[in-house]
């Protein structure tokens, strides 16, 4: 008899708690908005599956010797799993746009402007009171503005480890929101005249830029901002080893078994840090609404800086690929093709969009290297 | 408090410099780059030996396979 | 003439003993049953190839700092290497014939009464004085019943690793001689005229109802057993990124690149407990002979169970497809045809064993909860 | 010793029934899931805009890059 | 002004020093090496980048919780990565020529004599003042003329870690020189007349043998020199994972995926001992002078040993395929092919050489587990 | 110092010497399993029955599939 009452207390209908429920349901809820909706399923299906198990009553799975706590201290708390999905990335990527076009550049840097409002955002909240976030939170907050689900991941994992799980599950959620959150924004700061400037074909880029610029990246943030070196030089590693050419079957691996691999870990890993305790709280809420206003004034810094490119330079760039600099590569360059051929619908722009979309990559590993050496 | 919001304050006008600052020497840099590889791309080796070079040795490889199973079934 | 001397006293030669000897032999022997006779070769070559390798003289390889000690730690004592195997296998399952037909559940359930009977045959043993087994032990050898690899390996790491080499082996060994041990039993327990039972086509299964099946599974799982979560958990993960098709990628590499290095780690970690001094103990063959009466219980109970539902429903079972619910993914499920192709070469039943077949997995998950729940 | 066998007994009972048990309620939510979704299965979103989407916009890319292959042999 | 001061001094132009710039340009030219020289790309591409990352100012990337530090603590301290290699290149090796004739095992043999004799030249220049070299020291230098990277790692890592980055960078280098090292020596020791031979094409090996071969390699090692277990085990077990043909999936796991993981790993690990203050010693120009010998001396004893056993046999062997038995497979291999077809068109010795240079792996696998044995 | 060389020495002798009396007994080994396997080669099983069976099983599947199939068409 004893025993029934054991195996009844063991269960989890007994132990379960309403903000664990809560969780599950927020686990499923990603999982629908991942299945269903296509919202970035590729880290929204381990995360919301490893929040749902990291929520199961009676057992360790995401604390103590659990397997999610081990996978993230492995390679979440070492910075580990993001860096090599960096790294993937970087082997996949096509630095060929934005070297044909290097100013676009600018619009990838402009388009970090939501990273600092953002900080300077929750700041404000803690100032009147409404949450209370330190430099570092606000700081790690901010970066959701990067657009970039690997940095966003890594700087939380330094700067700010308690909010990781918000942070992470709130930069996903609005990269796979860009193509709603953007469009209105874009098209309310152009005129339809800009919507429809033809841009110049890209030139050709031969293979040796495209080897040297990896390299150039990587001296040139050796010198200027160290602190973004850890990420930038996988990526910058992952490149080199995609151009070069002689080491085919190691980018091979990279873009493949390696990152898919770094990518389950990851995503579970994220998934272990939704527990009902540390998720449950009202800087969630916060993160949230900030995480929105980030991208908001990201696409919008990136559209301004077009137009104000155009008051100095004879050849015309289309504002609407300013909007890609945010990063949310290739959602955000597909987003500015979409939009431009609502005006004119033999104006492709996603070769123009690919530069500036890659070149907010860049701008938001410096601007995270910055901020993990002064905000941290 | 206010002092928590001055740090805000410089950290992000010191981090969107650099971030300018950057990408701007990165135009630079890459424009240069590229224009000093558009005129010293004739003189880059262009590893084709080295290619050849293998290639020869795959098709030599092919070339002694054939050569033994040929052997092989002439001997039986 | 000192060196020579050290040079002679550091060979293998000189320093080997008979039990390690012995161990060899053994090592040798399962590379002998997974090469020439095809004995489930994935998991018996690493796990006989570590064996030898384990029992060489003279160098630290599964103690100390050897790589196969890192291994084991890395892994095998954390849980994490049979629980990615078991993910893989999860990415590989198809419950369709199960979703199909869902009361063959019933006949999974049935079979895992050789778990069961096996903890209490290790029990009366110790009764008896012939061993000493504790109950943790006596759990952890039942599991071997659940004919199932990686829940035996993560069943017997938390509850008694000092006999996981001798309980793997088993495990892996009777799982190989399922072709040999079931038929015999299968034919005793039934008569001509129910072999021959044909049983309707399966019905076609939805997409929506492949994909919310192992949610179902897990909420379950979490409400009513959670001890079983891990196992089922990442089961479950991994069928879900099969069949919820987004995320094509990370399915093909759970199912590909990462159970191989899982398998391949596993397999020479569960090697690294094949030393002498743990493996040639008398404890060893009380396992092996426990393992068969195991195997042999659970296939009885799995036909009884499916001649059982015959009394109260229309639909006719044929028994046969009950030896599948012990597990032994895909082998009861084959042997369970060629016995039905025996009696009519025209009915196959391969279709309708695969649901028991994918349940028994279930059952013995849940089994391993249960125990590891009570008798940890 | 006659404790550990009769604790084995107790663990072998509540075992077994969990086990029953369980599969038991797997069995009802299995099929109450499949007819829900027999049900509304004309209902759910079949995700094949997302993937016309994702089609056209391969499709684009092949004809942009066909269009630049053509432009620059045009040009030389 | 005081965040300008510090944005400054956190700058790396501002922290550089010279003997980091030395060795960031050393990195970039191993790059240069290896992309537009092909000098092992796959090994000094992760090294060269490993390199430049590792002498990045401000930022801690090889030291303390640095990513690269986190890999070599991982995998290159604890010898895990070199032996993953070691397994892969074990799946992709093909004994078939080496088992058709035995006997060219002994140019294998021979050409370890680079090995001891560098072991010897690096005591002296102890002696003579010139350098201060322990005896594990140098044997760790010795090993480079192995010619086989992985064991020169492994063996590094054990005896000498705080050499390692020297002798890896010395190995690799130096084996992508065989093509310009080996063929004067070769010529010198030949006359024309001898590097006409032609050999017997070699009878054809049955499934069999290739299957029982790297089990008798195993067990030789066990009982003779069981120093060299864990490195001959590593590539014995990948062998029979090929030639076995029942484990394929693993066998392509390991030749692919997993080498190509341990590759960037390992290389990258290599690539955070090139911190300036550890390689640019007076130590590192007195390994790749070693080094360099260690080379020729096992090309010129390779080809006399077989220009000795042409003195006792009537079937002669081309000299020329002794050099191939300093391993370095397969470049050594295809140089001997290239020197022959200089005097003989149509005389291809590459089949013939692959034997003694597979053989050559064998042998400083062996020196190895002498050396881990006797010098550690 | 001295010592330092002449154990130099011991080592570099007794570890040539150990790589060829390897080497050397491995030659033989090999020698003998070749001739072994060579006799009895005939004997070894060829687990054409295993892969037989595995063929046949495969087969098996792809017939019901193609059944089931079939028989669904005809159903609608
Ligand atoms: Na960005
Ligand atoms: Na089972
Ligand atoms: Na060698």
């Amino acid at each position: 008899m004893s025993q029934l009452v054991a195996l009844w207390q063991s269960s989890g209908i007994f132990q379960i708690s309403i903000p664990q429920v809560a969780m599950i349901l927020i686990g499923l809820f990603l999982l629908y908005l991942a299945i269903a909706r296509r919202f970035e399923p590729l880290l929204l299906i381990p995360i919301g599956f490893g929040g749902i198990l990291s929520n199961i009553p009676g057992v360790d799975i995401a604390v103590g010797d659990g397997v999610l706590a081990q996978f993230a201290a492995m390679g979440l708390d070492t910075g580990i799993f993001p860096l090599l999905v960096f790294m993937g990335i970087g082997a996949m990527t096509d630095f060929g746009p934005l070297l044909a076009n290097p100013r676009t550049m600018l619009l990838g840097a402009a388009a970090q402007f939501g990273i600092f409002t953002t900080l300077l955002g929750a700041l404000s909240m803690t100032q009147i009171g409404v949450f209370d976030f330190s430099l570092a939170q606000a700081a790690a907050i901010g970066i959701i503005g990067g657009a970039d689900g690997p940095t966003a991941i890594y700087v939380s994992s330094v700067l700010a480890p308690e909010l990781l799980g918000a942070i992470a599950v709130s930069a996903y959620s609005y990269m796979a929101l860009v193509p709603l959150i953007q469009p209105p924004i874009m098209r309310a700061l152009t005129t339809h005249s800009e919507r429809v400037i033809q841009m110049k074909l890209p030139r050709e880029v031969s293979q040796a830029e495209k080897i040297l610029f990896p390299l150039l990246l990587l001296i040139l943030v050796a010198l200027i901002v160290p602190g973004a070196a850890p990420l930038l030089g996988m990526f910058c590693f992952g490149n080199l080893m995609k151009e070069c050419r002689v080491v085919a079957r190691l980018s091979d691996t990279a873009q493949n078994a390696l990152i898919n691999i770094a990518t389950i870990f990851l995503g579970l890993s994220v998934g272990s840090k939704l527990i009902a305790d540390e998720f449950l709280v009202g800087a969630t809420l916060g993160i949230l609404a900030l995480g929105v206003v980030a991208f908001a004034i990201g696409t919008a810094t990136g559209v301004l800086m077009a137009k104000l490119m155009n008051l100095f330079s004879e050849r015309k760039i289309n504002p609407l690929i300013g909007a890609a600099g945010v990063s949310a590569v290739p959602m955000a360059a597909r987003v500015a093709n979409k939009v431009g051929i609502e005006s004119d619908p033999d104006n492709f722009l996603i070769m123009h969009a690919m530069g500036p979309n890659v070149a907010g990559v860049i701008g938001s590993t410096i601007a995270a290297g910055v901020l993990i050496q002064f905000a941290g | 408090m206010e002092n928590l919001l001055s740090q805000g304050f410089e950290i992000a006008i010191f981090g969107m410099g650099t971030v300018f600052m950057f990408l701007t020497l990165l135009i630079l840099a890459t424009h240069g780059m590229s224009l000093l590889v558009q005129k010293y791309e004739a003189k880059i080796p262009k590893n084709t030996a080295d290619t050849a070079t293998q290639k020869a040795d795959r098709n030599l490889l092919a070339i002694i396979s054939g050569a033994i199973a040929q052997h092989r079934s002439t001997r039986n």
